[in-house]
């Protein structure tokens, strides 16, 4: 209840919205409603976290700001979508993604067939400032990501899971978005890479004002770095607020961070009739 | 203190033994001379960072992938090329990293599928549906059951499993792999993807499986959280070459994982 | 009899050197023509991976167009431009009306639309120009006609000009298209959208505009295998049954190899005439018809994803 | 009801369409002439309905079966796949079947087939008097000894049947047969069959083509060099064919047995009464050519069985069991062709209840360059050759088909 | 409120297990049988002969492609030719032992083509997708090739043709001029769901479970334990069993006689068509995409000159049979934007929401 009321709050002051999702509802296949009226806003250069359980819909959520459902035979049925002042819930992901706003997408996705270097490289098709500002950017995600340079010439549908998954990340940026929807950005990820994911979301964030929209997993990375979350269960958003009021709360601590009264519980004494969730706020 | 170091020490037999295994595509070298073992009735880690072959080395194991050198023995019995479906009758089962399921199928016909190597009612039965056929699909749909409440998933029994979130989509393929009663199972990834809760859920159904059948049970996993507090021993690789094999704990304070994975200790 | 499978036919290859070399050129003949409509089926597959049924009877349409055109009284050469101009209002529609909404669906599912797209334009077609069937205006558009005889180890070989003619244009056209799709951003960005239509949203990679662009493309090519072939058999809706020739070919460069549609058509050209020439004879002829397929399925079991084919990824 | 109901079975469309739309034209125009001109038959005016099969069997069946009920007094199918599976049928829903010069050639029995007719020659009548007329040429068919014969075919059951007779005649006259099958896919390409074509110099090429094939077959055979003079083909090719060959394509020679071009009096009426009106859809250019042509004599044949139906009843709307007994006695000798305002347009025909052919002779045309020009005098076919083929089918296809129901049908004699 | 899973439990595996798993579905599924058979007393000889024997042929033509396409997700494009095999193999069986019951030897060809057909299934193991549909032209144009070259297929036919020779079954016609189409449609009703209802046992069961899981992701079934290639080979088999029946009743109880034309890659794609169109990996869905292929532009015949000649436009047939094509074509294309995974599809959906009606979800 409290946290609704400062989210109110902050709203009002945040004034700057690069992202304004308003009570959208989401269908697929005309006849599984997902999304039950979720409304969020991404301030400009902020990192906001979506987080929820399995199937809550933080893809679709993800999908419908970046016009993909309709790929997926799902549609927005209610409510509207505003990126940078402008409705775009009827424009095309690419016209989209030439304003700036681009999505990585869950599960890797890479150009099976095309080498890393060549996936790196179709990020930058919408750009249009030239050979050498592209290669400057290359270099630069070689720098983040020194593997994906040794595996530069490497076919993509070859390489492993997490490599993958950095050379989506990384074509993404190859784009020089205003707005980046990360989707389980860790997923399958070594725990330093992941950090040093995080790091780059930071650096961007902070270097060039890229704003974050990420739906993640790892709630105690997500937190650690997001500035507000959301937090989504079965297509409705339950408790949103500023990170670092979230990470205080207790139903947070026990169910997405894993310390309750104060300590970590290994996995091993985890109980079957632990205490279900309950958002009822 | 941790409950796996115990348990660790005092295992049994050699399951499966992998020696010297190399593995090349063209010029990558993806495994270099690994050797390990799994002892029955454990849950053996395979850790490394990103590419480091521990896909590849599962891949091997269950005959996807041909060694180009070394040798693998399982149950005793060494070989240096196996089919995949050999492997599968041989008692290996698998989960994969990017989720293999039957995209079109409900969950429970999946995990029905996973029993088809059980299964051995004649063609002209199976015409029928009825006798033996049918016995024997009520029969086998029983332990589907059993295993769809274990796992907790009975409210998705119906659902086709390519409309399921993925955390879901990676229980239902737990649950294949389980229907195949292996001795040996292979999980890639298992908790990827999952928030804390759900992995807390997948590490129970892991450690049930663990003990109350005595699966052996091999584990790629990223979340050191999960390793540590799961595996009796753990396997860690880098550039396809093993650098630590020992106790989560032995392996935690191993400088060369933490200066190739871990990043600062956990 | 093994005598005459083995051994029977070589001599014969020997014995007349001036036939071989006339069968060869026939082969090669045939080859380019079949190259130029694999062709087609190649830039629309490379670009969306759709294996586009429809370029059979794009063919027929477009020579028909060229002809229709031209006896209304309109200069050959202008009615050229305008077929294009029609090709390209062609992709547009295709792209509009059927691709934009079935974006990111299996292949088999776009596959199976463009035979519907095929019945659209057979139907289309004949109630515009009839069922008749058409001469190609040759001399109109300056393609030369005739022949030389050439000797060539003592016997005669006939080159029709026009053969010269159409395969030098068919072998200009495919580098020019290689280079192209292989040196260019478009190039990459098709091959992302062959790979994976999601993805390809997901860049930014405008699938619209890249399908306009290799329908197109693909109606380009088949106005001129429009005019080849029409040249040479006339043009009637039959021509379209042409397109099963062509799968072969395609089968056997690989889906998504330009140079793989010409070395395919040469090798499934120069092969099926050799084959009917030396030893169709021993099973009474008209081998032809399913030699191809036979030559093709064989080269895929030695290389699943055809000769040129990008590598089908087998990875779990 | 005071019409009577002719279906046409017509293919404008699909890969055959080229010389389907002529026939059709030709059909349909005769019949529409009788209609403007003298009201129809004896009075009955005739409701012409096209149903298009496109040369599909499955199709063409269809049409059969959307037809069945409308009372139709004889279908025309087109099409030698269609006219097989409605050969069973006719006989029970009672309406005859005119497959003019196609279809099953051992029907030309009518003891055996009652309901089927197919005048006025069998293939094999055509394949005969085209080695005979290569025998005139010659000199003598002894003269035929070591000469080589190329055969080009459709490959399909039609392009084969007069193989038979060809290698029965090769045996017997000493002459050698190669034959080129040319699948239908290949229609338009059939640059393997002359190559080989060129490898073997046969002395003669017969071609037994349909569609787009002779089409084909003209041009390469102009474009590798073959004297077209001694090019000959069965009556299938129209002029769209040979002038796909161009100027290269003079001399080229088929059998036919009726006039081109409009210079007789009926063909002037459907020129007046019809093409003029604005009633078909040829444009007047096309009218009067082979395949248009074609198609009038079928109207013909058609519009005579139903006048001898009326004459044979005292009915004015006549049956398609009525219009049977019509077909067995037509009997067109030059004065009822010259009433018909057709003197001279083809060769008196009779049939009989035992013939349903005819074995009419046909004569040898030449094309010039720019039209058909009629180069001898018909030519009889070797009628006892050709009937110890059909014997032999007949029986054939009787033991095959145990339990076929026998004739009943009485039989009428001409008037 | 009529169609509800409610209150309707099940206490077994076995009940849960059966096809229709609600009551209203078996009620509709015997209703619809029973008007299939009064049919054949009901309706006119145009609509069995020319309508629903067809379509029943077609079904069970589609049902083999869907075996093989959709469950197993082999793409093959040479029905036509299997058809075909069917055709020529009860033929020979039937003129060559004519004492035996025709119907037996319509149900025995059907081997003979399943033999052919995993014949050309060999291939299949190491050539995948649109490659593997050139293995299968490859046996379309083969076989067809055969049919026309081997005369001994047709018992040297002059004509070179399959004819229909009359066959009894106790004492009635069913095969031959004499046969009534009433006759033939009870016999083709009764083989075609005789022969579906082995298909849905089939498809539901350990077989069909292994072919939709080679289908969907063919590695992980191999290492699963799942032989790849024997369920291909038996996919193909069974499919080619189905398309073989089919040939042959098409043959010999529609037909009643054909050229080896009829066999032809247009017949093949024209099943491809139904399969597709219906639903791939659905039953039903052969049933309705074979209707709708089928029947759609019959009904267009019939009804584009009615619709058009108020307007005064030339109706002739060819305009007609062009509008036909455009607009075959066209809804082609429209029913795969609406509903790509095919009627079956949309007939699902329209269940799913008759279940929450009057609800919207
Ligand atoms: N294409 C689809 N068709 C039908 N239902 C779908 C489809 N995609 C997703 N869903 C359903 O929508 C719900 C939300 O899915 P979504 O993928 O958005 O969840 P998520 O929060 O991203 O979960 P995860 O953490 O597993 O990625 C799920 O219940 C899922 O079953
Ligand atoms: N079939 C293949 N062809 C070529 N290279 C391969 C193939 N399979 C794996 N590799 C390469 O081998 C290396 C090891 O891959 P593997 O998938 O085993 O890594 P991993 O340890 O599972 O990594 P991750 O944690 O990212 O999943 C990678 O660099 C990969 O690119
Ligand atoms: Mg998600
Ligand atoms: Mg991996």
């Amino acid at each position: 209840m409290e946290a609704a009321r400062i989210s109110e709050a902050d709203r009002m002051k945040a004034e700057d919205l690069v992202l304004c999702v308003n009570n959208i509802e989401v269908i697929y296949d005309h006849v599984i409603l997902v999304l039950k009226g979720v409304s969020l806003n991404v301030s400009r250069g902020g990192i906001v976290a979506l987080l929820g359980a399995n199937g809550a819909g933080k893809t679709t959520t993800l999908k419908a700001i970046s016009n993909l459902l309709r790929a997926e035979r799902g549609e927005v049925t209610k409510g509207s979508i505003e990126f940078d002042g402008e409705r775009v819930d009827r424009l095309s992901p690419n016209k989209l993604v030439r304003r700036g706003c681009i999505q990585v997408l869950e599960g890797r996705h890479c150009f099976g067939h095309l080498t890393i270097e060549e996936n790196l490289l179709t990020g930058a098709f919408t750009r249009r400032d030239g050979n050498a500002a592209i290669r400057r950017d290359l270099e630069a995600i070689y720098d983040y990501f020194p593997r994906l340079k040794q595996r530069r010439t490497s076919m993509a549908g070859y390489t492993s899971g997490g490599e993958q998954q950095m050379c989506a990340i990384g074509r993404a940026m190859m784009s020089r978005p205003k707005m980046i929807l990360l989707d389980e950005p860790s997923m399958g990820l070594a725990p330093q890479i992941v950090e040093e994911i995080f790091e780059i979301v930071r650096r961007l964030n902070e270097t060039e004002g890229v704003s974050f929209l990420l739906a993640e997993q790892n709630t105690n990375m997500a937190l650690k770095y997001a500035t507000y979350g959301y937090i989504l269960e079965t297509g409705r958003v339950v408790m949103d607020g500023p990170a670092s009021m979230l990470r205080e709360n207790e139903d947070v601590k026990e169910f997405y961070l894993g310390v309750s009264e104060g300590d970590r519980k290994s996995f091993r004494e985890v109980k079957s009739y632990k205490r279900r969730k309950r958002w009822l706020a | 203190m941790s409950p796996s170091a115990q348990k660790g020490a005092g295992a049994g037999e050699v399951l499966l033994a992998v020696e010297n295994v190399s593995l090349r595509f063209g010029g990558v070298k993806a495994l270099t001379e690994v050797s390990f073992d799994i002892r029955k009735g454990e849950i053996r880690a395979i850790i490394g960072p990103n590419g480091a072959g521990k896909t590849s080395m599962l891949n091997c194991i269950n005959g996807f992938y041909h060694p180009s050198e070394g040798r693998i023995t399982f149950k005793g019995e060494t070989r240096r090329k196996m089919r995949p479906h050999e492997a599968a009758r041989g008692g290996i089962a698998r989960t994969f990293q990017n989720v293999a399921l039957f995209k079109s199928m409900s969950t429970l016909d999946n995990i029905m599928a996973g029993r088809s190597l059980k299964m051995n009612t004649g063609f002209f039965w199976q015409l029928f549906r009825h006798g033996p056929a049918m016995r024997e699909e009520v029969a086998h749909r029983k332990v589907v059951e059993d295993i769809i409440d274990f796992l907790q998933i009975p409210h998705i029994r119906r659902t086709p499993v390519g409309r399921l979130p993925y955390g879901l989509q990676k229980r239902v393929e737990l649950g294949r792999a389980l229907a195949m009663e292996p001795d040996l199972l292979l999980l890639d990834e298992p908790m990827a993807g999952m928030n804390l809760e759900e992995k807390e859920d997948m590490s129970r159904f892991i450690i049930e499986v663990n003990q109350q059948f005595g699966t052996t049970i091999a584990l790629i996993e990223h979340d050191m959280g999960v390793v540590m507090d799961l595996s009796d021993r753990v396997v860690v690789l880098e550039y396809g070459r093993k650098i630590a094999d020992g106790t989560p704990d032995q392996v935690k304070g191993d400088p060369r994982v933490i200066d190739a994975y871990l990043g600062v200790a956990h | 009899m093994l005598y005459k499978v083995l051994i029977e036919p070589f001599v014969f290859m020997g014995e007349a050197p001036d036939l071989l070399v006339q069968t060869l050129w026939e082969g090669l003949v045939s080859g380019v023509l079949y190259a130029l409509i694999a062709l087609g089926f190649v830039l629309i597959f490379k670009a969306s991976g759709v294996f586009n049924f429809a370029q059979g009877i794009m063919v027929v349409f477009a020579a028909l167009t060229l002809i229709g055109l031209y006896e209304k009284g309109i200069p050959a050469f202008l009615a050229l431009l305008l077929t294009a101009g029609v090709m390209l209002v062609l992709a547009m529609a295709v792209e509009r009306l059927v691709l934009r909404p079935l974006v990111n669906q299996p292949d088999i599912i776009l596959f199976m639309a463009t035979f519907g797209l095929t019945y659209l334009l057979i139907g289309l077609g004949e109630l515009i120009f009839g069922g008749s069937p058409k001469e190609m205006i040759t001399g109109a558009l300056y393609l030369p006609q005739g022949t030389t005889e050439v000797t060539v180890l003592g016997g005669p070989v006939r080159l029709q000009h026009l053969d010269i003619a159409a395969a030098v244009i068919a072998s200009a056209m495919i580098a020019v298209l290689a280079v192209f799709f292989s040196k260019t951003r478009i190039g990459r960005a098709l091959r992302a959208v062959a790979d994976s239509h999601k993805a390809a949203l997901s860049v930014g990679i405008s699938l619209n505009q890249i399908w306009v662009i290799v329908w197109f493309a693909a109606g380009l090519v088949a106005l001129v295998a429009g005019i080849m072939w029409g040249a040479r058999s006339g043009v009637s809706f039959s021509l379209q049954i042409i397109a099963l020739k062509a799968l072969p070919v395609l089968i056997l460069g690989g889906f998504t190899s330009i140079p793989g549609a010409i070395v395919g058509g040469l090798i499934v050209g120069m092969g099926e005439k050799i084959g009917e020439f030396y030893w169709g004879p021993l099973v009474g002829g008209g081998i032809d018809t399913w030699l191809a397929y036979v030559i093709a399925l064989l080269f895929l079991l030695y290389r699943p994803q055809g000769l040129f084919g990008e590598r089908i990824i087998e990875r779990i | 009801q005071d019409s009577i109901y002719i279906p046409l079975f017509t293919y404008r469309t699909g890969p055959f369409a080229g010389s389907g739309m002529h026939i059709a034209d030709g059909m349909h125009d005769y019949l529409e002439m009788l209609n403007q001109r003298d009201g129809g038959i004896g009075g009955v005016k005739l409701v012409i309905e096209e149903c298009e099969t496109g040369y599909d069997t499955k199709k063409g069946v269809e049409c059969y079966e959307a037809v069945k009920g409308k009372n139709p007094v004889i279908v025309n199918p087109w099409s030698t796949g269609i006219t097989l599976p409605l050969i069973p049928r006719a006989a029970v829903d009672k309406i005859p079947i005119l497959s003019m010069a196609y279809g099953l050639s051992a029907s030309a029995r009518g003891d055996i087939f009652p309901w089927v007719f197919n005048p006025p020659s069998t293939y094999w009548d055509g394949m005969s008097m085209i080695i005979k007329y290569i025998g005139q040429k010659e000199g003598g068919l002894d003269k035929l000894k070591g000469k080589k014969i190329g055969f080009l075919h459709l490959d399909a059951s039609f392009g084969k049947e007069p193989i038979p007779l060809l290698e029965e005649l090769s045996k017997e006259l000493g002459f050698e047969v190669k034959l080129y099958p040319v699948a239908a896919q290949d229609m338009q390409n059939q640059s393997s069959q002359w190559l080989s074509v060129r490898r073997d110099r046969p002395d003669y090429m017969i071609m037994w083509g349909w569609g787009s094939m002779n089409g084909g077959a003209i041009k390469e055979a102009v474009r590798s060099g073959y004297p077209m003079d001694k090019f000959l083909s069965v009556w299938w090719p129209g002029e769209d064919d040979a002038k796909s060959g161009g100027a290269g394509a003079k001399g080229f020679k088929m059998l036919n047995w009726h006039g081109v071009g409009t210079s007789y009096p009926a063909l002037q009426d459907i020129v007046k009464n019809v093409v003029d009106k604005g009633l078909s859809k040829a444009s007047k250019d096309k009218v009067g050519e082979l395949l248009y042509n074609r198609g009038v004599y079928n109207s013909l044949l058609i519009a005579e069985a139903i006048a001898n139906a009326q004459k044979l009843t005292g009915k004015k709307v006549v049956t398609g069991e009525d219009v049977r007994r019509g077909l067995e006695t037509i009997k067109l000798d030059q004065a009822r062709l010259k009433a018909l305002g057709l003197e001279g347009f083809t060769d008196p025909i009779a049939l009989s209840c035992s013939d349903h052919n005819g074995h009419r002779p046909a004569f040898m045309q030449e094309w010039d360059g720019t039209k058909w020009v009629k180069i001898s005098d018909p030519i009889e076919p070797m009628g006892d050759r050709v009937r110890a083929q059909l014997d032999a089918a007949a029986k054939d296809y009787a033991e095959k088909n145990a339990g076929w129901p026998k004739r009943t049908e009485p039989c009428d004699k001409a008037s | 409120m009529l169609y509800r899973e409610a209150g309707q439990f099940k206490t077994t595996y076995a009940s849960d297990m059966a096809v229709f798993r609600l009551r209203e579905d078996r009620i509709g599924l015997a209703v619809i049988i029973a008007a299939a058979y009064a049919a054949a007393f009901l309706g006119s000889d145009f609509l069995l002969q020319a309508v629903l024997i067809p379509f029943l042929v077609f079904s069970l033509a589609a049902i083999g492609l869907n075996i093989l396409t959709g469950y197993a997700g082999q793409l093959s494009l040479g029905t036509g030719a299997f058809m075909g095999v069917g055709a020529y193999a009860c033929y020979k069986l039937m003129t060559a032992f004519p004492e035996v019951n025709v119907i037996v030897w319509v149900l025995v060809s059907g081997f003979f083509s399943a033999a052919v057909g995993a014949l050309f299934g060999l291939p299949s193991l190491r050539i995948k997708g649109f490659y593997l549909a050139v293995a299968t032209l490859a046996a379309q144009f083969f076989l067809q090739w055969c049919f026309i070259r081997v005369p001994w297929l047709v018992n040297y036919n002059v004509s070179g043709a399959l004819d229909a020779p009359l066959r009894t079954l106790f004492g009635i016609p069913v095969v031959g001029a004499t046969a009534t189409p009433q006759t033939r449609y009870l016999v083709v009703l009764t083989l075609v769901i005789a022969l579906t209802w082995l298909a849905s046992n089939l498809v539901r069961g350990r077989i069909g479970r292994m072919w939709i899981a080679v289908r969907d992701m063919d590695l992980a079934a191999e290492l699963m334990g799942i032989r790849l290639l024997q369920t291909k080979l038996l996919a193909f088999a069974v499919s080619s069993y189905y398309c073989g029946v089919a040939g042959a009743l098409m043959v010999f109880l529609w037909y009643g006689g054909a050229e080896y034309d009829v066999f032809n890659i247009n017949q093949s794609f024209f099943i491809l068509f139904m399969v597709i169109i219906g639903g791939l990996g659905s039953l039903v869905g052969s049933f309705f995409g074979a209707a709708l292929i089928f029947i759609m532009p019959i009904a267009l015949g019939v009804v584009l000159p009615v619709v058009l000649s108020p307007f005064g436009l030339s109706v002739g047939a060819e305009t007609i049979e062009h509008l036909r094509f455009m607009i075959v074509g066209a809804l082609i294309i429209l029913f795969l934007i609406v509903e790509p995974h095919g009627l079956a599809r949309l007939w699902q959906i329209g269940k799913q929401k008759l279940l929450v009606w009057p609800f919207p979800y």
